[in-house]
């Protein structure tokens, strides 16, 4: 027993090399070791049972999956199954696909190395195989329906005992080695094996399975739901408030404070330095900070102090300006506005922290404003600032970076007080309106996880289920 | 066009990107791939945007002799070097650089210097004399990019970036001034909690405590560091889940909603406005 | 001005001087720390150690050289744990600045590999690690939301060549190795948003068993996931790396540096305490004051 | 310049000076450096730029402002050209055209040409007509084009990972492994993985998110118990800020050790 235990043990790994190593034919090395190791004879295993395959769901095709019920004697019975081999039937004419393709791919590879030798152009000669290969692929499913003609039933891999779910997928790159056609009628088996390789016991054939995309991802049915229902919800109180709706928003502390900051700047006669962190012009927090930066703008025009925007990102530097143009033009002083307010630094994260450090040591900013995206630097800045003595307002959807503009900052937005700043700040009906249906939604999640927590409490896993999003 | 094609556009490709999450079929991710490619495209044009920017200010800065004008040279000059290492590399074995090369690097800055000094140089005698140092300086630097043939443009190999210097520059000069900004955070981290963990309110205190029993953690002399640790990884793990998952679905909901206005044109600040 | 005011008040730059002063100090002095290991970081290196032979682990080291204090120490010790228990590895850098370190990191750890090694008490014969079979290094691309994305599909989408320019294909460790569905596990250690990443584009969309190597700022922000069980073990910072050190029972950078950070940590907390004894000290004489 | 400036700035030469020196004779001593004078040199210039930065603790000052000037040019340009090689030249020049591919020495296959590869170009150069006074509006187009599709790209990345699963896993039972009080008593364990520390557990990680959430209430104002609500909602996000500072104190620590260790080891060379 120990003998064969071990041995079991050395096949398993070997099995485990053989199976990562190319093998397209059954290899015989492993069951020489085996056997040579230990030279029990074994009878014939029973075969799994009830082999079904299908095209596997939500996928982009190249895919059959292969499901069937252990042999009796994997785990029980004799325990004499060491793996199963996985077979698909293939058409003789696939090789010739196969030496079209491997043609083709050094051809390509010559030609591209420059060292393609042949008559007449090369490109030609590549193109001419080109169409070769795509005209067999095409009619390949025909050579697929001579089955069982013409064809053979070649070992795909070899998955350990224990395994009941084997899914073939081949690359959708159809110049890949084992590229794995659609719409070809396939034909499986599954050999129950034993450690003497030679004695082996074939299930029933399972087919014709063909493999094709599918056009929608049915696991991810929750999220469309979700974006459906928040959609919608979105634009009804959208509606609703253009309707004249009133609609309340409560007070965010760090926004109030951005006035006052503006109004003590211009006393002081020092200027107000806004940093719109480290995000893109793609990163939400970004989008919430320009609309923050629009209204500072404004009143910074309006009151004729100085503005800094020192950016990081070149985009996100070409918004800002564009952003600051027009405040300056809804202000009423086109002609205060300079080119250089929104300047671009460096997309190097510390070379900017170092250069805007330098501008609060230098220029004295009254007020620092920081909003958007940040990293490591946040602290940086902050306690830079709160050294230069400026009043410090900052704001960031970063859960690692809150604790430190908590600490460091007068004022902090948290999260989703940032984007809510934009509609806050505005007040125009749409951006108040699809807050409203941020808050349903949110309260229909309280609602969900309520409902949750007791059902599972009550030991019931069905709402956890419902909430399942398959990859 | 000015306004009603670029909402259109956002639109159309958002639209496009969250249809594409629903559809796996092999046609939608080519597509899919492709617009990813083409946005990182995109970026790298931008970023000469960026570099123009920079290159702006600094000879504002000079021409107008703002304060600290001198550093702007420096700015300038590392600018220089570093793209001049980029987009060059020594045509010799070993890739060993030649020394006019390096010649040809300093006649280069020189040129730079001169060229900003004159341009922030207001009498004009002065300025003549400058502007000719420059001409004869730019003529050499020119004559030697054409025929000094121990270097030339453009070093992309099989290895990667061929020019020493790049790697030089790289070793010695970004990596120490960039580890050491980040180390700063030490220092800075311990004047902050110095300065603002002090008991005024329930929130600091609750801010304040929850601080120094994890700063504890790390000590194992202390007594009961047992419990500290087990308490601070219950920290951790509880009320630190249970605050980050109400933040996180905050976030995420404020961020689809605004991805979504921004996608229907509701938003709009993005484009300044 | 009083005693406990001064203490209240005292200038940034006494903090600094301190703070500066005690960690040069003990970097000096020899001493050891005992070391406390939680179970989020026993859970990666038992994941490790109970792999089988030749499996393959997908290594992120994501991080630029700035967070090299804290994650290099978890590249060195997970790399050479896997690799002295015969695992292969397949490596991405995926941080601009990381490539060369990554490079570096590896040879060097190569090179201890050639020596024989003793680790809780399992001899390790010496051997060779040979590239393209003991491991591949992918090296960078930039954006790495697209190459994650890409390796889903297939590695050589995204690298169509290794670090060094050898075609993915003709490396003997790359064939029949397609994408996530071919390695046990992603280990990223990184020090930025490309856990992100690899959170919503890698493990959100192909479920592979993923563990987080992280620097102490982000390991907070990453609990929730782990508790949802997107991440199936963390380690944070310094700390972490030196528990994987202490489990793998291999002395390294991370427990060598525990022995600034512990007095550094006493200091700050120092500071702290005297702040406030000169908050509480001066609001009660202003209090006083206002009686008399 | 002043006269205290001179002299404060020739002893930093000098000392620079000196280190290289030094370095390179001791660097020389070991037969497997090729160039000491050169590496030397990088150290010292490594140490200088180091020690400058550090400066800044005391206060602003020229080497500082040197140094972040230096820093700022040569990470713009290492940005650039690494942007320019890898993605310019990588991906795009093998896609578009022969000659620019064999000018910067890119392999080239023509049956991996993709036209639709001048798209992207064509954007990039409209982005750049940001330059122009009058076209400037113009860049607005292949901004939109980005927007939109980070846009519909987080749209749903957030949805699914940060939402969805975030939801489903506050999901919690808040009796764990309840056999009634009688049972309760009995096993009572007080130990972090025992029933009471997980039950007690859940039900902190429910009333939590729950008041997290109420905090976040932007349409309601936040009184009476939806006030108490929000309240408690914000005293857990303090303690948790507070345990993330804390936990991070480590980290910087670690950063600095490593500055530490440039300087001791590989400057000075007090330590092997």
């Amino acid at each position: 027993m120990k003998y064969l235990l071990s041995a079991v043990i050395v096949l398993g790994l070997l099995a485990g090399a053989v199976w990562a190593q190319e093998s397209d034919q059954p290899s015989t090395a492993a069951a020489d070791t085996a056997v040579s190791a230990d030279t029990v004879s074994v009878a014939p295993p029973a075969p799994v049972g009830n082999l079904r395959a299908y095209d596997s769901d939500n996928d982009h095709g190249h895919a059959v999956t292969l499901e069937w019920e252990l042999s009796p004697d994997d785990g029980g019975g004799d325990n004499s199954v060491l793996m199963y081999e996985v077979f698909r039937w293939y058409p003789y004419f696939w090789d010739t696909v196969q030496e079209v393709r491997a043609e083709l791919v050094t051809a390509r590879q010559r030609r591209v190395q420059g060292t393609l030798d042949v008559e007449g152009d090369p490109d030609d000669y590549v193109k001419e195989l080109v169409s070769r290969h795509t005209e067999l692929l095409s009619t390949l499913p025909e050579a697929h329906e001579q089955y069982p003609d013409d064809g053979e039933f070649r070992l795909v891999r070899a998955v350990p005992a224990g395994t009941e779910k084997f899914e073939d997928r081949g690359p959708k790159d159809r110049l890949a080695e084992d590229f794995l056609p659609d719409y070809c009628d396939f034909y499986y088996r599954v050999d129950a094996v034993t450690i003497d390789e030679s004695v082996r016991t074939p299930s029933q054939i399972v087919g014709p399975v063909q493999s094709y995309g599918q056009w929608f991802n049915t696991g991810r049915i929750v999220v469309l739901c979700f974006v459906l229902v928040f959609g919608l919800l979105t634009i009804l109180f959208v509606q609703r408030a253009r309707s004249g709706a009133e609609l309340y928003v409560r007070p965010i502390a760090g926004i109030e404070a951005v006035d006052d900051a503006i109004g003590r700047a211009t006393e002081m006669g020092r200027p107000i330095l806004y940093v719109l962190g480290l995000g893109t012009a793609a990163d939400v927090a970004t989008i919430a900070s320009f609309t923050i930066l629009s209204r500072v703008a404004k009143q910074v025009a309006e009151y004729q102090t100085q503005l800094i925007v020192p950016t990081y990102d070149p985009i996100v530097m070409s918004v800002a300006q564009e952003v600051v143009k027009s405040a300056y033009l809804d202000a009423g002083r086109p002609d205060d506005y300079s080119q250089d307010i929104v300047y671009f630094v460096t997309q190097s994260q510390f070379a900017y922290v170092a250069a805007v450090n330098g501008v609060m040591l230098r220029e004295r900013p009254a007020t620092n404003v920081y909003m958007g995206m940040f990293h490591a630097e946040s602290l940086l800045l902050a306690e830079t600032g709160a050294i230069a003595g400026s009043i410090q307002i900052s704001g960031t959807d970063q859960m690692a970076q809150l604790p430190f503009f908590i600490v460091a900052c007068d004022y902090t937005l948290i999260g989703e007080e940032l984007y809510a700043a934009s509609a806050y700040l505005g007040r125009e009906p749409v951006l108040l309106g699809s807050l409203k249906a941020q808050d349903v939604a949110k309260a229909a999640v309280v609602l969900f996880a309520l409902i949750g927590v007791i059902v599972t409490t009550a030991g019931s896993s069905v709402f956890q289920n419902l909430f399942k999003v398959t990859d | 066009m000015k306004r009603q094609l670029p909402l259109a556009l956002v639109f159309l490709f958002g639209v496009f990107m969250i249809f594409q999450y629903f559809v796996p079929h092999e046609k939608s991710e080519y597509v899919y791939e492709f617009l990813l490619d083409w946005i990182y495209i995109i970026g790298i044009f931008a970023l000469a945007l960026g570099i123009w920017s920079l290159f702006r200010v600094s000879v504002e800065r000079i021409k107008l002799r703002k304060e600290g004008a001198t550093y702007s040279y420096v700015a300038l000059i590392g600018l220089y070097l570093m793209i001049a290492f980029g987009f060059t590399a020594a045509t010799g074995d070993g890739g060993a650089l030649s020394t006019s090369y390096y010649i040809w690097l300093l006649l280069g800055v020189v040129c730079l210097a001169l060229v900003m000094r004159a341009r922030a140089e207001t009498a004009s005698g002065r300025k003549k004399l400058l502007a000719l140092g420059t001409l004869v300086f730019l003529v050499g630097f020119v004559l030697m990019s054409i025929f000094d043939d121990s270097w030339a443009y453009h070093f992309y190999t099989a290895e990667g970036l061929s020019n020493p210097m790049f790697r030089i520059f790289f070793d010695y000069v970004m990596m120490p001034i960039l580890a050491t900004m980040f180390a700063l955070l030490a220092f800075f981290i311990a004047s902050a909690a110095y300065r603002a963990f002090r008991a005024r309110n329930l929130l600091a205190t609750l801010l304040l405590l929850a601080a120094l029993l994890v700063m504890c953690r790390f000590n194992p002399y202390l007594p009961g560091i047992d419990f500290i640790a087990k308490a601070s990884n219950w920290l951790m793990n509880v009320p630190n889940l249970a605050a980050q998952r109400a933040i996180v679905m905050g976030v995420g909901l404020g961020m689809v909603a605004t991805a979504l206005k921004v996608i229907l044109g509701i938003e709009r600040g993005y484009m300044g406005k | 001005m009083q005693f406990f005011e001064r203490l209240m008040m005292m200038d940034r730059r006494w903090v600094f001087l301190f703070l500066a002063a005690v960690c040069f100090f003990t970097y000096y002095v020899e001493y050891d720390v005992p070391i406390y290991v939680e179970p989020e970081t026993e859970r990666i290196y038992t994941f490790i150690d109970s792999l089988p032979e030749g499996d393959i682990i997908l290594l992120a080291i994501d991080y630029d050289p700035n967070s090299m204090a804290e994650l290099h120490p978890m590249t060195y010790t997970i790399v050479e744990h896997a690799w002295r228990k015969n695992l292969r590895l397949i490596i991405t850098a995926l941080s601009q600045n990381g490539p060369g370190m990554a490079d570096q990191a590896i040879r060097d750890i190569s090179d201890s590999l050639a020596m024989p090694a003793t680790y809780n008490g399992v001899e390790y014969p010496a051997r060779e690690i040979v590239n393209g079979e003991d491991y591949v290094f992918l090296g960078y691309k930039p954006y790495y939301a697209l190459v994650i994305l890409g390796m889903g599909q297939d590695f050589r989408l995204p690298f169509p060549n290794d670090y060094y320019g050898t075609p993915l294909d003709s490396l003997p460790m790359m064939r029949r190795v397609v994408n996530y569905d071919h390695v046990a596990c992603v280990i990223s250690l990184s020090s930025g948003t490309i856990s992100d990443g690899w959170i919503s584009y890698g493990q959100g969309r192909f479920g592979f068993p993923l563990f987080f190597g992280l620097t102490g700022v982000m390991t907070a922000q990453y609990y929730p996931f782990y508790g949802s069980g997107q991440l199936s073990g963390l380690m944070g910072g310094m700390l972490g790396a030196a528990q994987y050190e202490f489990l793998a029972d291999n002395y390294g950078l991370a427990r060598d540096a525990m022995k600034v950070q512990l007095p550094a940590h006493v200091i700050i907390i120092l500071f702290i305490i005297m702040g406030n004894v000169g908050y509480f000290a001066s609001r009660r004489r202003e209090r006083l004051g206002g009686v008399s | 310049m002043k006269r205290s400036s001179v002299i404060i700035l020739s002893v930093v030469v000098l000392l620079f000076l000196a280190s290289w020196l030094w370095k390179a004779s001791t660097l020389s001593s070991d037969p497997g450096i090729v160039n000491a004078w050169g590496q030397a040199f990088g150290i010292t210039l490594a140490a200088f730029l180091t020690l400058a930065i550090l400066s800044f603790l005391y206060r602003d000052n020229p080497f500082y402002k040197f140094a972040e000037h230096l820093f700022v040019g040569v990470s713009a340009a290492f940005w650039m050209v690494m942007g320019f090689w890898s993605t310019i030249v990588g991906n795009l020049v093998p896609r578009l055209s022969e000659g620019l591919s064999s000018f910067f020495k890119v392999p080239f296959d023509r049956f991996a040409v993709n036209y639709f590869y001048f798209i992207p170009v064509i954007l990039g150069i409209l982005l750049l007509l940001r330059l122009s006074r009058d076209a400037g509006w113009i860049a607005r187009w292949p901004l939109a084009f980005i927007v939109g599709t980070t846009a519909g790209l987080n749209f749903i990345r957030y949805l699914r990972s940060d939402f969805i699963e975030q939801v489903s896993s506050t999901f919690v039972p808040l009796l764990v492994g309840w056999q009634g009080f009688g049972h309760f008593l009995d096993n009572l364990d007080l130990s972090a993985t025992g029933q009471l520390a997980l039950t007690v557990g859940n039900w902190v990680i429910s009333l939590g998110v729950f008041c997290g959430l109420v905090y976040f209430f932007f349409s309601k104002a936040h009184t009476g118990v939806f006030g108490a609500a929000s309240r408690v909602g914000i005293w857990v996000l303090m303690i948790t800020f507070g345990a993330s500072f804390g936990y991070t104190v480590m980290g910087r620590i670690s950063l600095l050790v490593g500055r530490i260790t440039f300087l001791f080891k590989d400057w000075l060379g007090l330590i092997s």
